[in-house]
C-alpha cells in the first residue's frame, strides 16, 4: 500500500500546489516541498524488509484496471526500485530547492509539473504491469516537456520539441513492442495479460524476440541516453531551467537504465545476449565519443550534458555485462551520477543565474570572489572524473570489473574514458574558477540554502564512496533475483 | 426537331465560348443569356418542355437579372476592361486548355452511341414524380433556398 | 418523333462543361468565374435531362430542378460575396484573395 | 589506541577536515598548529608503530577497519597492513612530511590562502599514508588517486595564473594515463585471481601463474604503467618539471616524501609479480636507465633552480627503477629513503633561496650568495654532495647498492652498470653546477638580500642536513619483505669497481668546478659549436617530449574535438528535420492560396487519373 501513498501524495500535491498559487505566491513552493518529503516517508517503512512477506517483492499492490484487456494496476517495489525512488525523492527536494528563486512566473503550474514528473518517475520505477509502465512512462514525459518549453532559456521551444519527439517516437516503439509481447503471450496461452511475471514466461521465436527486444532497447537507450540516440540531451539540458536539468540528469535518465535492467534483459534473454557485443560497443562509443564532444563545448550546460552521456555509457556497460558485479556497478553509477550531475547542473544554473550566460569563454577566475562555489564545483568535478572515495568511482569501477570478465577489450577501451573525464573536468574548473579573474564583481557566493543542498549531495557522494555497501545491500537481492530468473528462463528454453 | 437540336446546340456552344473570352462583363452576360436560351431550346427539342420553360424563366430571367444588378453595382468601367485585356492576353490559356482538353477527351472517348426516341415528358409527369417519391428532395431544395436567402442577405448586408 | 443521338447530346454537355471549366481556370475576374460556373452547372443539368430522356423518365428533369435551386442559391450567395469582396479589396481579381495559403 | 593503524592516516585527515570545514576562518596560528601538528602527531605514531618492525623485520600487523565494498565474490576491505616496507614509507612520509609542514608554516606565512594550503597538504599526506598502508590494491588505488588529486590542487595552488593551472592539469592528466593502465591491471588481476588483496594476489600469482606467463607479463606491464606515471619515468615524465609551478614546499613534498615515490613503492610492493615476468622486470631497469640518463642530460642545461632539481628527481627515481629492475628491492627502497632526505633538503633550501631573492628562479641571475644565505648554502652543499653520491653521504650508500646489484646480474648487467655510472657522472656535474653558480662567483645583482629564515624554516633544514649526511647508516628493515638473499654482493666485487664508483661522481664535480667554479672552461664557448647548440636546445626542452606529445596526442585530440564540435550524429537527426522541412516547403508552395491554382490542380489530378485509367 505504501507505494500507492507515494504516488497519491505526489499527484495530489501537484494539483494542490497549482491551485494554491491563487492564494499566495509562496505557497506552492512550500506545498511542493512538503509533499515530496511526505511522499518519501512511506519509503522508510520499506527500508527494513517491507510489508509484503508473500513474494520476492518488498511491497506490492494489485487491482484490476482495464480487465477486458488484461491490464492491471499493479505496483511493486524491490530493493532496486527502492534505491531509485529514494534517489528520486532526494533529487526532487534538491530540484525544488534549486527552483526556489529561479522560477517566478506561473509558480503553481511549475510545481505541478515538477511533482507530476516525479510521480511519473516513481510510477515507472514501481509498475509491474507493462501497460501501466508505459502509462507512467508517458506521464513523466509530458510535464517535463512543459517544464522545458515554458520555463526554459532562449531556445526552449526547439529543445523541448526535440526532447519530446525523441522520447515519444521511441516510446511508440516501446508500445509496439510490448503490445507485440502481449500478443504473443496471448497466442501462446490464450490469456491476454500485461503482467510482468506472465510475460517473463513467454517463449518467443528467435526473430520475433530480436525485434521486440530492439523496440525496448531503443526506447530505453534513448532515455539513457546512448549514442546514437543522445542528441536530444545536450539541447534539453542547456535549455531547461535548473530544476528541469536536475530532474532530467538525476532521475529521468535513470529510468532508461532501470528499464533495461528490469525489462529488456529479463524479458528477452536470448536476444539480449546476442545483442551484447552491439550494446557494449555502443556503450564504449558513448563513453569516448561524448567525452570527446564535451571537450569541444563552450556552453557549460551542454558540456555537462555530454559528460552525462559519457557517464551513462558506464551504466550501459555494466548492465550488459549481465553479472552481479557489473549490474551493481551500473546501479551505483546511476545513484552517484544522479547526485553529481544534478549538482553540476545546478551549479551551472547558479552561474547562469548570476552571470546570465553559460558561455565558458566569458567566465574565469571566480575562485577569488566565490570560494565556496569553487570548492563545491571542484568537489563535484572530482566526483565526476571518478575519484576513489566518491560514489562515481565505485560505480564505474564495478561496471568495468563486471565487463572485464565479459569483454576485456570493451573494459580496457572504456577505461580510457577515465582519462578524458579528467581532461574535461579539470578544464572546466580552469575555465570557470581558475585563471585570472574577469567578472568577479557582483558574483555572489553560495547562500545558505544552496550550501545546504550541495552539502547534502556531497555527503551523499562521500557515503556512497566510502560505504557503498549501505546501498548495494538493497539492490543485491533484487539483482540476484533477476539474474537467477534469467538463467531459469534460459534453462527452460534449453539454449543456455 | 433534330435540326432544331443541332442549331440550338451550335448556338449554345458558340455563345458559351464567347462568354468566357469577353472583356466586357455586360457583353458576356448577354452571351450567357443567349447560351441559356439555346439550352432551353435543346431541352425543348429533347421533349422536356417544362424544364425548358423553367430554364428560360428562372435561369435566363431571374438569375441573370441578379448578375446584371451586381454588375451594375460593381460599376466596372473602362479601366477594368483594359485590365481584362491584359489578363486575357497572357499565355495562361495554355495549360488550362490542355487539361480541359484531356478531360474532354476522357469523357468523349467513353460516350455511348444510342439513339434517343424522344417522347414528350411534360409538367404533369414531372409534378407527379416531384411531389410523390421526391417530396423530400423538394423540402431539401426549399431549405437550400432558404439558406441561400438568409446567407445572401447576411453577407450582402455587412 | 425524330431520333436524336444521345451521343450528340452528351457531346454538347461535355463541350459546355469543358468551356465552363476553361473559364473557371483562366479568368481572373470573379464575375466571369461565377458565370463559367453557371455554364458548368447547366451542362450538368443538360446531362441529367438527357439521361431522363434516354429512359423516358421524369427523374432527370427533377434533378435538373434540384440543380436549378442549387444554382439559384449559389448565385445569390456568390454575388453577395463578390460585392463584399469588392467593398473590401476594391478589385474583382480572384488572385488577390490568397489567404488560403499553407 | 596509538597502536591502531587506522589512526595514522586519520590524523592528517582530521587536520584536513578541521581546516576544510572551517573554510579559512581560523587564525593563522591555529591553522599552523593544526596543519603541522597533525602530521607531527602522525609522525610520533608512525615511530611508535614502526619501531617494533625495525627491531624485528618479520613483524607484520594488520587491521581491517570495515568492509569497503562487497558484491558477490568481489570484496574489498578497508584494511591496512604494516610490514618493513610500509614502515620505512610511513616514517619517511610523516617524518619528512612533518619537516616540510613545519617549514611551510614559515614559508607560506604571507599567503592569503594559508588555510587551504595546509588543508590540501594534510590530505596529501593522508592519501599517501593510505597508499602505503593499504592491504589491497583498490585501497591503494584510493590513496594513489588521492595523491594525484592533491598534487593537482597544490601545483595549481596559485590558480590565478593560467599557466599554473595548465601545469596542474598536465600533472593530473599525465598521471591519470598511468592510473588508468593500473586500473585495468586491477581488473585483470581480480578477474584472474579473484581477489585484490595484495598478499592473496601475490600468493595466487606465484601458485597459479608460472614464470613468464602471459598474465603475469600483462598484469605487471599494466601496473608498471601506473608506476611510470606517478614516478615520472619515461615516457610519462613530462609533468614533473612543470609541476614546479606550485609553492616550493609542495615540490619538496611531491618529490621527496610522497607522490613520485609511489610508483617505486607499488613495484616493490608487488615485486612477486614482477619476478614472475623477468622481461618486464628488465624493462623496468631499462626504463630507469633511460630516464636517469635523459634527465641527467636535461638537468645540465636548465636555468631554473627548481627545474634542475625536478630533473634530478626524475633521474634519481630512474636509479630506483634501475634497482627495482635488477631485483635490488631493498636497495631501491633504501635509495628512496635517502633521496627523500637530501631532496627535501635541497628543495627546502631552494625555497629559502627563492624567497630570499624575491621569487627569482633563474640561477644565472644569482651568484655569490654563500655569505648572504649561509643556511641555504650549507644545505645545498650537503644535499648536493649526497645527491652526487659523495662517499659516505647517504646517497653514496644507496646508489652504490643499486649499481652493484645491476652489475651482478648476467647479460645486460654490465651495460646497466655503465649507464648508471655515467648517470652518476652527470649527477655530479649538474648538482654542483647549481651550487657553483648560485653560491660562488660574484654577486650578479646589486640587491643586498637577507636570508629569510626563522626557527620554523631553519630547523627542518638542520634536521634534514643531518639525515642527508648520515642517513646512509640507517638500514631499512625490508629484508624480510623481499625475502631474497640478494643483499651483500660486495665481497665478489673488485676494488677497481669501487674505485670507479667513487671516482666518477668526484670527476663530475671536478668538471663542474672547471666550468662554473673556477671558470677555466666556459659552457658558453662550448655552445658556439652548432652541434653542441643543437644538443643544448634539445636537452633544454627535456628531449622534446613536450613537443612530441603535443604533436602526437594533444593536437590531434583538440583537432578532433574542434572538427566535430557540433556532433555529427546530431546532424543526422538534423538532416531528417531538414528533409521534412524542405518537403514541407515544397508542398506549401503548392498551396499558394490562389483559387485558380487549386481548380487547376483538381482538374490536373482528374486528368491524370483519367489518363492513367485510359492507359491501364
Amino acid at each position: 500500500m505504501s507505494i500507492l501513498w507515494i504516488l497519491l501524495i505526489l499527484f495530489v500535491g501537484g494539483v494542490v500546489a497549482w491551485i494554491s498559487e491563487a492564494i499566495n505566491k509562496q505557497l506552492p513552493r512550500w506545498l511542493a516541498l512538503s509533499s515530496v518529503i511526505l511522499a518519501m516517508l512511506p519509503l522508510v517503512s520499506l527500508m527494513d524488509g517491507g510489508d509484503d512477506i508473500s513474494s520476492a517483492w518488498l511491497s506490492s499492490l494489485n487491482t484490476a484496471w482495464i480487465p477486458s484487456l488484461g491490464i492491471q494496476f499493479s505496483l511493486a517495489v524491490d530493493g532496486l526500485s527502492l534505491l531509485l525512488i529514494g534517489l528520486t525523492g532526494f533529487l526532487g527536494i534538491i530540484s525544488i530547492a534549486s527552483a526556489w528563486e529561479e522560477i517566478n512566473s506561473r509558480v503553481g503550474f511549475f510545481y505541478f509539473n515538477l511533482l507530476w514528473t516525479l510521480a511519473g518517475v516513481v510510477g515507472v520505477f514501481t509498475a509491474v504491469d507493462l501497460f501501466l509502465f508505459f502509462f507512467f512512462w508517458e506521464v513523466m514525459l509530458i510535464p517535463m516537456y512543459f517544464i522545458i518549453a515554458i520555463w526554459g532559456h532562449e531556445n526552449r521551444k526547439y529543445a523541448a520539441t526535440k526532447f519530446f519527439l525523441f522520447t515519444q517516437a521511441t516510446g511508440m516503439l516501446l508500445l509496439m513492442s510490448l503490445l507485440g509481447l502481449a500478443y504473443f503471450n496471448w497466442k501462446a496461452t490464450g490469456v491476454l495479460s500485461f503482467a510482468y511475471e506472465d510475460l517473463l514466461a513467454v517463449d518467443l521465436a528467435g526473430d520475433v524476440e530480436r525485434w521486440l527486444m530492439l523496440g525496448f532497447f531503443v526506447a530505453f537507450a534513448t532515455k539513457l541516453p546512448s549514442v546514437p540516440f543522445h542528441s536530444w540531451l545536450p539541447d534539453a539540458h542547456s535549455q531547461a531551467p535548473t530544476a528541469g536539468s536536475v530532474l532530467l540528469a538525476g532521475v529521468l535518465l535513470k529510468t532508461g537504465a532501470y528499464g533495461l535492467i528490469r525489462f529488456t534483459l529479463p524479458l528477452f534473454p536470448n536476444a539480449s545476449s546476442e545483442f551484447t557485443p552491439v550494446a557494449l560497443t555502443l556503450a564504449v562509443i558513448s563513453i569516448l565519443y561524448c567525452a570527446k564532444l564535451a571537450l569541444a563545448q563552450t556552453d557549460l550546460k551542454r558540456l555537462i550534458a555530454y559528460t552525462s552521456v559519457s557517464h551513462m555509457g558506464f551504466v550501459l556497460l555494466g548492465i550488459y555485462a549481465w553479472n552481479l558485479i557489473g549490474l551493481q556497478g551500473a546501479v551505483m553509477t546511476m545513484l552517484a551520477h544522479g547526485l553529481s550531475a544534478a549538482a553540476l547542473f545546478s551549479l551551472a544554473g547558479g552561474l547562469q543565474g548570476r552571470l546570465h550566460t553559460r558561455d565558458l569563454r566569458k567566465m574565469g577566475g571566480f575562485w577569488l570572489a566565490s570560494p565556496k562555489m569553487a570548492v563545491t564545483a571542484m568537489f563535484f568535478s572530482i566526483a565526476a572524473l571518478g575519484m576513489p572515495g566518491l560514489g562515481n568511482f565505485v560505480g564505474e569501477f564495478l561496471s568495468l570489473l563486471g565487463v572485464f570478465s565479459v569483454s576485456v577489450s570493451a573494459a580496457a577501451i572504456a577505461a580510457l574514458g577515465m582519462i578524458l573525464a579528467a581532461v574535461y573536468s579539470l578544464w572546466v574548473m580552469q575555465a570557470v574558477f581558475q585563471g585570472e579573474s574577469t567578472a568577479t564583481s557582483g558574483l555572489q557566493d553560495l547562500n545558505r540554502r544552496e550550501m545546504l543542498a550541495y552539502g547534502a549531495m556531497m555527503f551523499g557522494l562521500l557515503v556512497m564512496g566510502f560505504f557503498p555497501n549501505l546501498f548495494l545491500v538493497f539492490s543485491d537481492s533484487a539483482i540476484s533475483g533477476l539474474l537467477s530468473l534469467d538463467q531459469l528462463v534460459a534453462v527452460a528454453k534449453g539454449r543456455w | 426537331m433534330i435540326s432544331l437540336f443541332y442549331v440550338a446546340a451550335i448556338v449554345a456552344v458558340i455563345a458559351s465560348m464567347l462568354v468566357i473570352i469577353q472583356v466586357n462583363v455586360v457583353h458576356a452576360l448577354i452571351y450567357l443569356v443567349l447560351s441559356l436560351l439555346a439550352i432551353a431550346v435543346v431541352f425543348f427539342s429533347l421533349g422536356a418542355p417544362f424544364v425548358a420553360v423553367l430554364e428560360a424563366i428562372v435561369y435566363a430571367g431571374a438569375i441573370m437579372v441578379l448578375f446584371l444588378f451586381v454588375v451594375m453595382m460593381l460599376n466596372l468601367g473602362h479601366a477594368s476592361r483594359q485590365q481584362e485585356r491584359v489578363w486575357l492576353a497572357t499565355s495562361g490559356w495554355l495549360l488550362p486548355s490542355l487539361l480541359a482538353g484531356v478531360l474532354f477527351w476522357g469523357v468523349v472517348s467513353s460516350l455511348p452511341s444510342i439513339d434517343l426516341s424522344v417522347s414528350v415528358i411534360g409538367a404533369r409527369e414531372v409534378s407527379i414524380r416531384l411531389f410523390g417519391p421526391y417530396v423530400l428532395a423538394v423540402e431539401l431544395a426549399s431549405f437550400l433556398l432558404l439558406a441561400g436567402l438568409v446567407s445572401a442577405y447576411h453577407i450582402a448586408k455587412r | 418523333m425524330n431520333e436524336i443521338p444521345l451521343e450528340a447530346g452528351l457531346l454538347l454537355a461535355t463541350i459546355l462543361f469543358a468551356i465552363g471549366l476553361l473559364g473557371v481556370m483562366t479568368r481572373r475576374n470573379i464575375v466571369f468565374v461565377l458565370m463559367s460556373l453557371e455554364i458548368m452547372l447547366n451542362s450538368a443539368g443538360l446531362a441529367f435531362v438527357l439521361a431522363g430522356a434516354r429512359w423516358g423518365s421524369a427523374d432527370g428533369q427533377i434533378m435538373f430542378l434540384m440543380i436549378l435551386t442549387l444554382a439559384a442559391s449559389e448565385v445569390a450567395v456568390g454575388l453577395g460575396l463578390i460585392i463584399q469582396m469588392y467593398k473590401k479589396f476594391k478589385t474583382v481579381d480572384i488572385d488577390v484573395l490568397s489567404a488560403l495559403k499553407g | 589506541m596509538f597502536d591502531s593503524l587506522g589512526l595514522l592516516p586519520f590524523l592528517p585527515f582530521l587536520g584536513f577536515l578541521i581546516l576544510f570545514l572551517s573554510g579559512g576562518g581560523l587564525p593563522r596560528r591555529i591553522v599552523a598548529v593544526v596543519g603541522a601538528g597533525s602530521i607531527g602527531l602522525a609522525f610520533l605514531q608512525a615511530l611508535l608503530l614502526a619501531l617494533p618492525v625495525i627491531e624485528n623485520d618479520s613483524l607484520v600487523s594488520q587491521q581491517v577497519i570495515y568492509s569497503w565494498m562487497s558484491v558477490g565474490e568481489f570484496e574489498s576491505k578497508f584494511g591496512l597492513y604494516l610490514d618493513g616496507l610500509s614502515s620505512v614509507m610511513i616514517l619517511v612520509i610523516t617524518g619528512v612530511g612533518f619537516l616540510i609542514h613545519l617549514y611551510s608554516t614559515g614559508f607560506m606565512r604571507d599567503d592569503p590562502s594559508y588555510s587551504r594550503f595546509f588543508a590540501i597538504m594534510n590530505l596529501f599526506v593522508s592519501s599517501m599514508l593510505v597508499l602505503v598502508l593499504a592491504d589491497n590494491l583498490l585501497l591503494l588505488y584510493l590513496g594513489w588517486e588521492g595523491v594525484g588529486l592533491c598534487s593537482y590542487l597544490l601545483i595549481g595552488f596559485w590558480y590565478s595564473n593560467p599557466s599554473n593551472g595548465y601545469a596542474a592539469r598536465k600533472a593530473f592528466v599525465t598521471t591519470r594515463v598511468g592510473d588508468t593502465s593500473m586500473a585495468i591491471g586491477l581488473l585483470l588481476l581480480f578477474t584472474q585471481l579473484g581477489s585484490l588483496n595484495i598478499e592473496e594476489l601475490m600468493n595466487g600469482a606465484e601458485t597459479q601463474w608460472g614464470l613468464g606467463s602471459g598474465y603475469a607479463v600483462a598484469a605487471s606491464l599494466l601496473l608498471l604503467g601506473g608506476a611510470v606515471g606517478k614516478s615520472a619515468q619515461l615516457p610519462l615524465q613530462t609533468w614533473l618539471p612543470d609541476a614546479m609551478a606550485g609553492p616550493t614546499p609542495i615540490s619538496a613534498l611531491i618529490h621527496a616524501a610522497t607522490m613520485v615515490t609511489a610508483g617505486v613503492y607499488l613495484i616493490a610492493r608487488t615485486h612477486t609479480l614482477f619476478e614472475l615476468a623477468p622481461d618486464v622486470q628488465l624493462l623496468v631497469a631499462f626504463i630507469g636507465l633511460a630516464t636517469l640518463l635523459m634527465a641527467g642530460f636535461t638537468a645540465m642545461t636548465q636555468r631554473d633552480i627548481k627545474r634542475i632539481l625536478a630533473y634530478s628527481t626524475i633521474s634519481q627515481i630512474g636509479y630506483m627503477f634501475l634497482g627495482l629492475g635488477v631485483g635490488a628491492w631493498s636497495a631501491s627502497v633504501f635509495h628512496l629513503m635517502t633521496h627523500a632526505f637530501f631532496k627535501a633538503l635541497l628543495f627546502l633550501a631552494a625555497g629559502t633561496v627563492i624567497l630570499s631573492l624575491h621569487h627569482e628562479h633563474d640561477i644565472f641571475k644569482m651568484g655569490g650568495k654563500r655569505k648572504q644565505l649561509p643556511i641555504a648554502f650549507a644545505s645545498f652543499m650537503i644535499g648536493s654532495l649526497a645527491l652526487a653520491a659523495f662517499p659516505f653521504t647517504s646517497g653514496y650508500f644507496s646508489k652504490d647498492e643499486i649499481l652493484l646489484a645491476a652489475l651482478a646480474i648476467e647479460g645486460p648487467g654490465l651495460w646497466l652498470w655503465i649507464g648508471g655510472v655515467v648517470g652518476a657522472f652527470f649527477t655530479g656535474i649538474y648538482s654542483f653546477r647549481l651550487v657553483f653558480v648560485v653560491f660562488f662567483g660574484e654577486s650578479a645583482d646589486h640587491h643586498d638580500d637577507k636570508e629569510v629564515t626563522g626557527f620554523t624554516m631553519a630547523f627542518p633544514l638542520m634536521v634534514l642536513m643531518v639525515f642527508a649526511l648520515l642517513g646512509g647508516f640507517i638500514h631499512p628493515p625490508t629484508d624480510f619483505v623481499f625475502s631474497v638473499e640478494e643483499a651483500h654482493s660486495e665481497h665478489s666485487v673488485s676494488t677497481l669497481i669501487h674505485a670507479i664508483m667513487i671516482a666518477v661522481p668526484l670527476a663530475g664535480i671536478g668538471v663542474s668546478y672547471l666550468f662554473y667554479g673556477a671558470r677555466l672552461w666556459s659552457a658558453d664557448r662550448l655552445l658556439e659549436y652548432s652541434l653542441a647548440k643543437k644538443l643544448h636546445g634539445y636537452w633544454f626542452s627535456g628531449w622534446g617530449f613536450d613537443a612530441l606529445y603535443r604533436g602526437l596526442f594533444i593536437k590531434p585530440l583538440l583537432g578532433l574535438a574542434d572538427l566535430n564540435r557540433r556532433d555529427f550524429i546530431d546532424s543526422i537527426v538534423a538532416t531528417i528535420v531538414a528533409v521534412s522541412e524542405a518537403g514541407n516547403g515544397l508542398l506549401v508552395r503548392f498551396q499558394s492560396g490562389s483559387l485558380r491554382w487549386y481548380v487547376l490542380s483538381v482538374v490536373g489530378g482528374v486528368a491524370i487519373l483519367l489518363t492513367l485509367g485510359g492507359l491501364l
